[in-house]
């Protein structure tokens, strides 16, 4: 029983991780430019379709990956330019509607390059095989990468946005524009290039996740409210809120949904229990989300401006 | 140093800029003065290209920057010290000043003794600061980006007496080193003090220019436009 | 409406992740419709329509077919929910409804309808036959896991009904989950005698993929709508061995089979799913019960002559129980690597005969 | 908008839609009026939804729960052998408004994008309970046995009835929210929107009178879940998908928000882009989706800031 | 008894303590100035006397009654209104909307959905009276964010002065304008001596000697003295703190 709960706290992390991954360029866009991109999740499922297709041509995982990370920074420089910088000054509803829009196109589009049934990537064979962890119980070693890939990633981001010029830059940028460049700062290349650089994290996270997961058109919209959530619960603008938020929804998820019935049970009948912990299993998420704000409306880590 | 002609700007349908024409040389100090709801913010933003001109034209050190997007009148020499405030309300007050600094003279060090209070909030965010505190930012933040001619709308507001006084003092040692300044106020007397030139503005016209003495000795000037 | 032209309307999900399905169920319904050419012997109109897989959506364009383009009959749909909305305005229209795979057990039992035909099979069988080959096994223990809807639940009782083993576990997943480290987890605590699944589309993917990534292998995997070859592009070779109760395979030996499995495979370029076998088999059920009418769309007419199924259909054996639903042969399949590196299901044995559902009994058709 | 640009484009629409019924007969296209009823449907949610989104400023991204709640109270009462459409829209008022008010009460403790979340969280959790609502087919949802009745008879059977039933609706509707908006209580309610400070500083509590406008709202957009119910004769928990209600949002906001008519108009072009669309090509969301980002790129206030731009209006 | 009351006020952020014991009272009818440096607590005390802040510790009694406990519109209805710093307008309203938003709200219920409000001539009257009051009557019809920063002041006044306080609380209500404005607006201050009681912040001595009938001087969260103008001019702490030995 504790080894269970152990290895569901591990499995909570990795979903956790995970989800940061995919959140993690999410805030980079809509925590710190203050841009709501609702396409975050469509150009993740691109970065995806593209590991697979890349991984088919050079008949590795690693090299289509690689090449992945700057097919989908130039997907984002392009986007940046066609849409994105003309909606930089715009209100969030519109920034809301062109996304709405552009995630219709692009997941048509993808439909009609890939075809609607679900791909698949191998993954590379020095990490698909299974550690053992107790007892009968193993872990995946590709697992591991992915955890091992999201505490990267969310260190580099901690470190760039609150360490480095460009990060104070960026948080400047979100509330005052006009006068981060009355003071002499290239706000539009700033911008450009931190937003091709989101969509790059959205595509690595895609890639990093097509061995693990079904790569098919509704990978992206399924995963962007939860990424949503995981912002929100850790307060916007705060890569440490979203790393938080991420693990903390990781583990209720996970250790919830096993664990809940079983502590239901303790306290009504076991049908009457199996029942609620039915109805309450996917509510978990939302619930959480909902209790956090009723007492933080922020968020855990966000501040009111 | 800069020189405007002929500017015309507005917002929406109406036009507040009726053709202004000023110029700042080197190592001048020039104040543009003028009545609540003149036209003085809306001249500096369109000189800093954060209003877009709809006639005239602007030039800093020679070169046309009429159609150039702010940063680069900024990277050519002008620093902002803009109405109302704007410091970044989520970066830090240290952020604050060294975000848009470009090297100079001016240094964090130099900032922070010109201002001890902002040493001693270094790590507040900026909306945490008090209104006179963000203005210490707002003019500390200018004069780190090093600029050739620093422009200043209603930079005193919301300070004490003491701390406007050391501003005064700060802005003629500025201009000792041949920092050219443009500079709006409400304290005339003190811009007597301090100013080459004035310019009077009103409607979005220019009515009136002249030297400092020529200010001092027209009581006409001042009463008529300023009221004072 | 020209009493000459028979309007066939046809009714899918065609957009959104299980798109895949009703491109399945169109693709064979038109190939088929290919080589019948003149359907029923009348000139024929065929009309494509995507559901989006939203039930109110469905409801609106199974009007538009029946009312305003005047369809005569109704392919589809692939959802039981998005059947739920449409039959009752199709066939108090006036038209006939037959679906290329939707069979929920209230048009099977209670609410079965003159006009609503099902080709594929009811809802719980695929599951009955798995049950009843954990129980030939003599299996002790089995986990189940199938998504939290009702046509998880269903799943579930359905293999329930024909198991009677002990139980290692029962878990209920959320609609569209991603990661199965959890259930995973739990199965290999319990170290069951085997698992049987129901987790359609992208799911089943996931599950599948996480399953072997896991190391369970060694643990039987049974399955309804989880390993198939809408899936099987994308599960590969991590669904090699698994299991899965099905109507129909792409190797069952017989003459419509083989013909209808080379022609989809050398014109799509892709082995066909049970979906594609029961579109293809819905037109050739058409074309034969308008023949037998006289060639004509008339509705009382065409429903007798649906009701004898006198088509050769690419399952061998095919005849339509009292409640409208096929009594039909049911298998145990496995997935193979074929030689030519495709992806299939193959038969390993037959688990029932002439196997009526459950809830005909219940059936007062009108 | 200008007051008067916004009644010249009320009595279009809304003229233009008592008259369809003519231009169907006509064209023989009946058909037409049924996917009209639909498109009204959705106007009165998106109407609803302006009313708070617009003039309060608060985005809610949950209203689609409320279609689902006014849906299901059809259902439910039919099932109980309850047939008049009076009853049933009380039926959904009554059940809306304590959803409304206890998560509104939740909800407002935050703002802006938290806003958005925690009132989506709230209708994930009413979807998903409906999704578990076995007795009511769950996830698969019920078929209507029939319409709802009026004055004890089955008029609305008849697809015109129900239209103008509708039209009706809809029509009243939008003058209270028009009465709504100007009044004392709107202008409170538009003043927290721009300074909720502000609004405290001059003697405003502003939580009172947001927690009205979200219930107001909740229980009008419950009005439009009857209507529909009783148009698709099918109810089921994918009305209340959390799709819905970013497809409401859309509308608003592709109308233009704050001004009441663009939010109809908003649901007629969605809707009629929709159907339109989807007719010329499989793959009209292609199209769909390229022509709402045309929309926002080109002006600032949806549909209505296309209008008054061409207009030449202020 | 005096109309306000202050006992031991405290308001701290973490470890940073920005009003500390602040004990003082306003008399019914005076005009009160504070006066004490950047960032010494001034704005931090008038959102605390008018319910935008909570306090930590100590009490503040109106006209009588306890209202530390009161949230901030509660206190507006019971007479004591404030002005902000930094301007606070709904600037999608016209000014005089603005204003006669601040009449409705103490003019009785707000929870009327049918009548048309802009037609409500009593509201717009009033309005319209305190706008001619400081100066802004020609601009009535004005979106307010469209205004100059200067006339947002002027209207920040008007606002406050709508609400029909019997206490005022002004922060800086000065700040932004300039010549004629600056001197109208002390004279409508000035004026309302013996209607309203008015608690100042301002940094503008000539302005604070004139008005007020008596001064409290705040630095670091603490009041170093209270008095009239002569005694507080006087005052060395004071000098060497805030107004420079030439003041
Ligand atoms: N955003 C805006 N939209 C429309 N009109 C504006 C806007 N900002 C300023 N104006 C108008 O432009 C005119 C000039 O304003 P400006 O801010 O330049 O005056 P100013 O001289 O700086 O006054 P102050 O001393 O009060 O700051 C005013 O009449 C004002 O109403
Ligand atoms: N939210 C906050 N968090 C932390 N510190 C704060 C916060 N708000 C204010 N402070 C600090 O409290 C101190 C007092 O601020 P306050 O605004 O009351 O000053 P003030 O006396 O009004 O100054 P000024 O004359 O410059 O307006 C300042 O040093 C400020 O940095
Ligand atoms: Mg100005
Ligand atoms: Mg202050």
């Amino acid at each position: 029983m504790t080894n269970l709960l152990l290895l569901q706290l591990l499995n909570g992390l990795q979903f956790g991780v995970l989800l940061f991954l995919i959140a993690a360029g999410l805030t980079l866009v809509f925590g710190i430019m203050d841009f709501v991109n609702l396409a975050h999740g469509v150009i993740y499922m691109i970065g995806a379709y593209l590991v697979v297709t890349f991984a088919g041509l050079t008949g590795s995982y690693g090299l289509g990956l690689l090449l992945t990370l700057p097919a989908t920074l130039l997907i984002g420089l392009v986007l940046e330019f066609l849409i994105f910088r003309h909606l930089y000054d715009r209100s969030h509803l519109d920034q809301v509607l062109a996304t709405f829009g552009l995630v219709m196109v692009i997941t048509e589009a993808v439909e009609i390059i890939w075809g609607a049934a679900p791909l698949t990537v191998s993954m590379p064979e020095a990490l698909s095989g299974s550690v053992p962890l107790i007892g009968p119980l193993r872990y995946p070693v590709f697992r591991l990468a992915i955890i091992a890939a999201g505490l990267l990633t969310a260190l580099g981001l901690w470190l760039v946005i609150t360490r480095t010029r460009i990060g104070m830059r960026l948080r400047a940028g979100a509330s005052n524009r006009a006068m981060l460049s009355a003071l002499g700062v290239d706000v539009r290349r700033l911008f450009t290039v931190i937003f091709a650089f989101g969509a790059m994290l959205a595509g690595f996270a895609g890639a990093m996740v097509a061995p693990i997961l079904a790569v098919d058109t509704g990978m992206g919209e399924s995963v962007l409210i939860l990424a949503f959530v995981v912002i929100v619960i850790g307060g916007i603008g705060s890569i440490k809120g979203a790393f938080a938020g991420a693990l903390l929804v990781g583990v209720v998820d996970t250790v919830g949904r096993v664990f809940g019935p079983i502590l239901l049970k303790a306290v009504m009948d076991p049908s009457a229990a199996a029942q609620a912990g039915r109805t309450l299993a996917p509510m978990l998420v939302y619930i959480l989300m909902a209790l956090i704000l009723a007492i933080r409306p922020a968020g855990l880590f966000g501040q009111k401006t | 140093m800069l020189r405007v002609e002929g500017l015309q700007a507005g917002f929406g349908e109406s036009l507040v800029l009726h053709g202004i024409d000023l110029h700042v040389d080197p190592g001048e100090v020039v104040t543009l003065l003028g009545r609540n709801g003149m036209g003085k913010t809306t001249t500096i933003s369109t000189i800093f290209g954060l209003l877009p001109a709809r006639a005239g034209r602007v030039s800093v050190g020679g070169t046309d920057l009429t159609r150039a997007a702010p940063h680069r009148r900024a990277q050519a020499g002008l620093g902002l010290v803009p109405e109302g405030r704007q410091i970044f309300p989520r970066l830090d007050v240290r952020e604050n000043l060294v975000a848009t600094a470009r090297p100079g003279a001016w240094t964090l060090d130099r900032v922070l003794a010109l201002f001890p209070r902002l040493g001693e909030r270094a790590g507040h965010m900026g909306h945490q600061l008090s209104g006179g505190e963000q203005q210490m930012l707002a003019i500390g933040r200018a004069l780190m980006t090093n600029p050739r001619l620093v422009v200043l709308d209603e930079a005193t507001e919301g300070l004490a007496p003491l701390i406007r006084d050391e501003i005064w003092a700060c802005l003629a040692a500025l201009k000792a080193e041949g920092e050219a300044i443009l500079i709006v106020d409400k304290n005339v007397d003190a811009l007597t003090r301090l100013a080459d030139r004035h310019v009077v503005i009103e409607k979005g016209r220019v009515v009136w220019t002249g030297s400092n003495a020529e200010m001092a000795a027209s009581d006409a000037v001042k009463d008529r436009y300023l009221h004072v | 409406q020209e009493d000459d032209t028979l309007k066939i309307g046809v009714l899918l999900t065609l957009s959104g992740p299980a798109a895949v399905l009703g491109e399945m169920a169109r693709d064979g319904f038109q190939q088929a419709a290919d080589e019948i050419g003149e359907i029923g012997g009348m000139k024929t109109e065929i009309i494509i329509v995507d559901d989006e897989q939203k039930p109110d959506i469905a409801a609106n364009k199974a009007r538009e077919l029946v009312e305003r383009d005047g369809a005569d009959i109704v392919v589809g749909p692939i959802f039981s929910n998005i059947a739920g909305a449409i039959v009752k305005p199709v066939t108090d229209a006036g038209a006939i409804v037959i679906s290329p795979n939707a069979g929920p057990s209230n048009l099977a039992g209670a609410e079965c309808n003159k006009a609503f035909f099902s080709v594929s099979y009811q809802n719980d069988q695929n599951h009955e036959v798995m049950g009843a080959y954990a129980k030939e096994q003599g299996f002790k223990n089995v986990f189940l896991i199938a998504p939290n809807y009702q046509a998880g639940q269903d799943s579930l009782a359905g293999f329930k009904h024909s198991y009677d083993g002990g139980l290692a576990g029962e878990v209920f997943t959320q609609l569209g989950q991603l990661d199965f480290s959890a259930e995973l987890a739990q199965i290999a605590a319990a170290q069951p005698d085997a698992v049987f699944a129901f987790m359609p589309g992208g799911m089943g993917v996931n599950l599948v993929k996480q399953y072997r990534q896991a190391g369970l292998e060694t643990i039987p995997f049974l399955s309804a709508f989880t390993v198939d070859e809408s899936t099987l592009p994308a599960q590969q070779d991590a669904a090699v061995g698994f299991f899965s109760g099905t109507n129909w395979t792409p190797d069952l030996d017989n003459e419509a089979n083989k013909a209808f499995v080379e022609g989809f495979e050398a014109k799509f370029g892709k082995v066909p799913a049970s979906y594609a076998a029961h579109g293809y088999d819905a037109a050739k059920l058409i074309d034969a019960a308008v023949r037998a009418a006289g060639g004509t769309a008339d509705k009382d007419a065409l429903i007798a002559a649906l009701e004898t199924a006198d088509f050769p259909s690419v399952r061998g054996d095919f005849a339509f129980g009292p409640n409208h639903f096929p009594v039909q042969d049911f298998y145990l399949a496995e997935v193979k690597k074929r030689e030519d590196g495709q992806f299939a299901t193959s038969v390993v044995k037959a688990i029932f005969d002439d196997y009526a559902d459950t809830y005909a009994s219940q059936c007062q058709m009108k | 908008m200008s007051p008067r640009l916004r009644n010249i484009a009320a009595i279009v629409i809304f003229g233009g839609f008592a008259l369809l019924p003519l231009l169907a007969g006509m064209l023989g296209e009946s058909f037409l009026i049924v996917i009209a009823t639909r498109i009204l449907a959705f106007a009165i949610a998106a109407l609803a939804l302006d009313l708070i989104l617009g003039y309060g400023g608060m985005v809610s991204f949950g209203h689609a729960a409320y279609l689902g709640i006014g849906a299901y109270a059809v259902a439910i009462l039919q099932r109980a052998g309850i047939t008049d459409l009076g009853l049933h829209l009380l039926a959904a008022i009554v059940a809306a408004a304590p959803f409304a008010l206890v998560t509104g009460a939740i909800s407002l403790r935050t703002r802006g994008v938290y806003f958005i979340m925690i009132t989506l969280a709230f209708a994930q959790m009413a979807y998903f309970f409906f999704v578990s609502l076995s007795a009511y087919g769950g996830d698969d949802g019920v078929t209507l046995a029939a319409r709802s009745t009026l004055l004890g008879e089955p008029l609305l059977e008849n697809d015109r009835v129900l239209f103008y039933v509708t039209l009706g609706l809809l029509l009243a509707i939008y003058l209270l929210a028009l009465r709504i908006t100007q009044s004392r209580f709107g202008r409170v309610l538009t003043g927290t929107r721009e300074n909720p400070v502000r609004m405290q500083a001059i003697g405003y509590s502003p939580f009172r009178f947001q927690l009205t406008a979200y219930v107001i709202s909740g229980c009008l957009a419950a009005v439009a879940g009857v209507m529909l119910a009783n148009q698709t004769e099918f109810v089921s928990p994918a009305l209340m998908n959390w799709h819905r209600s970013g497809e409401l949002i859309v509308m608003v906001v592709l109308g233009g928000i704050g001004n009441l008519i663009g939010a109809v108009g908003g649901a007629v072009i969605a809707l009629l882009l929709e159907e339109f669309l989807s007719r010329f090509s499989e793959h009209w969301p292609l199209f769909f989706g390229l022509i709402l980002i045309g929309v926002v790129l080109a002006s600032r206030d949806g549909v209505s800031g296309l209008i008054r731009r061409i207009g030449g209006a202020k | 008894m005096s109309l306000l009351e202050v006992q031991n006020l405290c308001k701290s952020y973490g470890a940073l303590t920005v009003t500390d014991d602040v004990c003082l009272s306003v008399e019914e009818g005076e005009l009160h100035a504070i006066i004490g440096p950047n960032g010494a607590g001034k704005t931090t005390l008038i959102s605390q006397l008018s319910g935008q802040l909570p306090s930590n510790s100590g009490k503040v009694r109106f006209n009588g009654a306890d209202i530390t406990r009161l949230a901030m519109p509660q206190r507006v209805r019971r007479g004591l209104s404030r002005s902000f710093q930094i301007t606070s307008i709904l600037p999608a309203f016209s000014v005089l909307e603005n204003v006669s938003t601040a009449v409705q709200a103490r003019e009785g219920s707000s929870f009327r959905f049918f009548a048309p409000v802009a037609s409500e001539t009593a509201l717009n009257d009033q309005a319209r009276a305190a706008l001619a009051r400081v100066g802004l009557e020609g601009r009535a019809e004005v979106r307010a964010g469209s205004l100059s920063h200067g006339e947002k002041r002027q209207l920040e006044l008007a606002i406050a002065l709508a609400t029909n306080p019997r206490l005022l609380l002004l922060d800086e209500p000065l700040a932004g304008t300039s010549g004629p404005e600056a001197e109208r607006l002390i004279r409508v201050i000035g004026s309302l001596k013996g209607e309203v009681t008015v608690l100042l912040i301002e940094h503008d001595m000539d302005a604070v000697f004139a008005l007020a009938d008596r001064i409290s001087v705040l630095v670091y969260g603490r009041l170093i003295a209270t008095g009239t103008g002569e005694a507080i001019r006087a005052d060395r702490q004071v000098r060497s703190a805030y107004l420079g030995e030439d003041a």
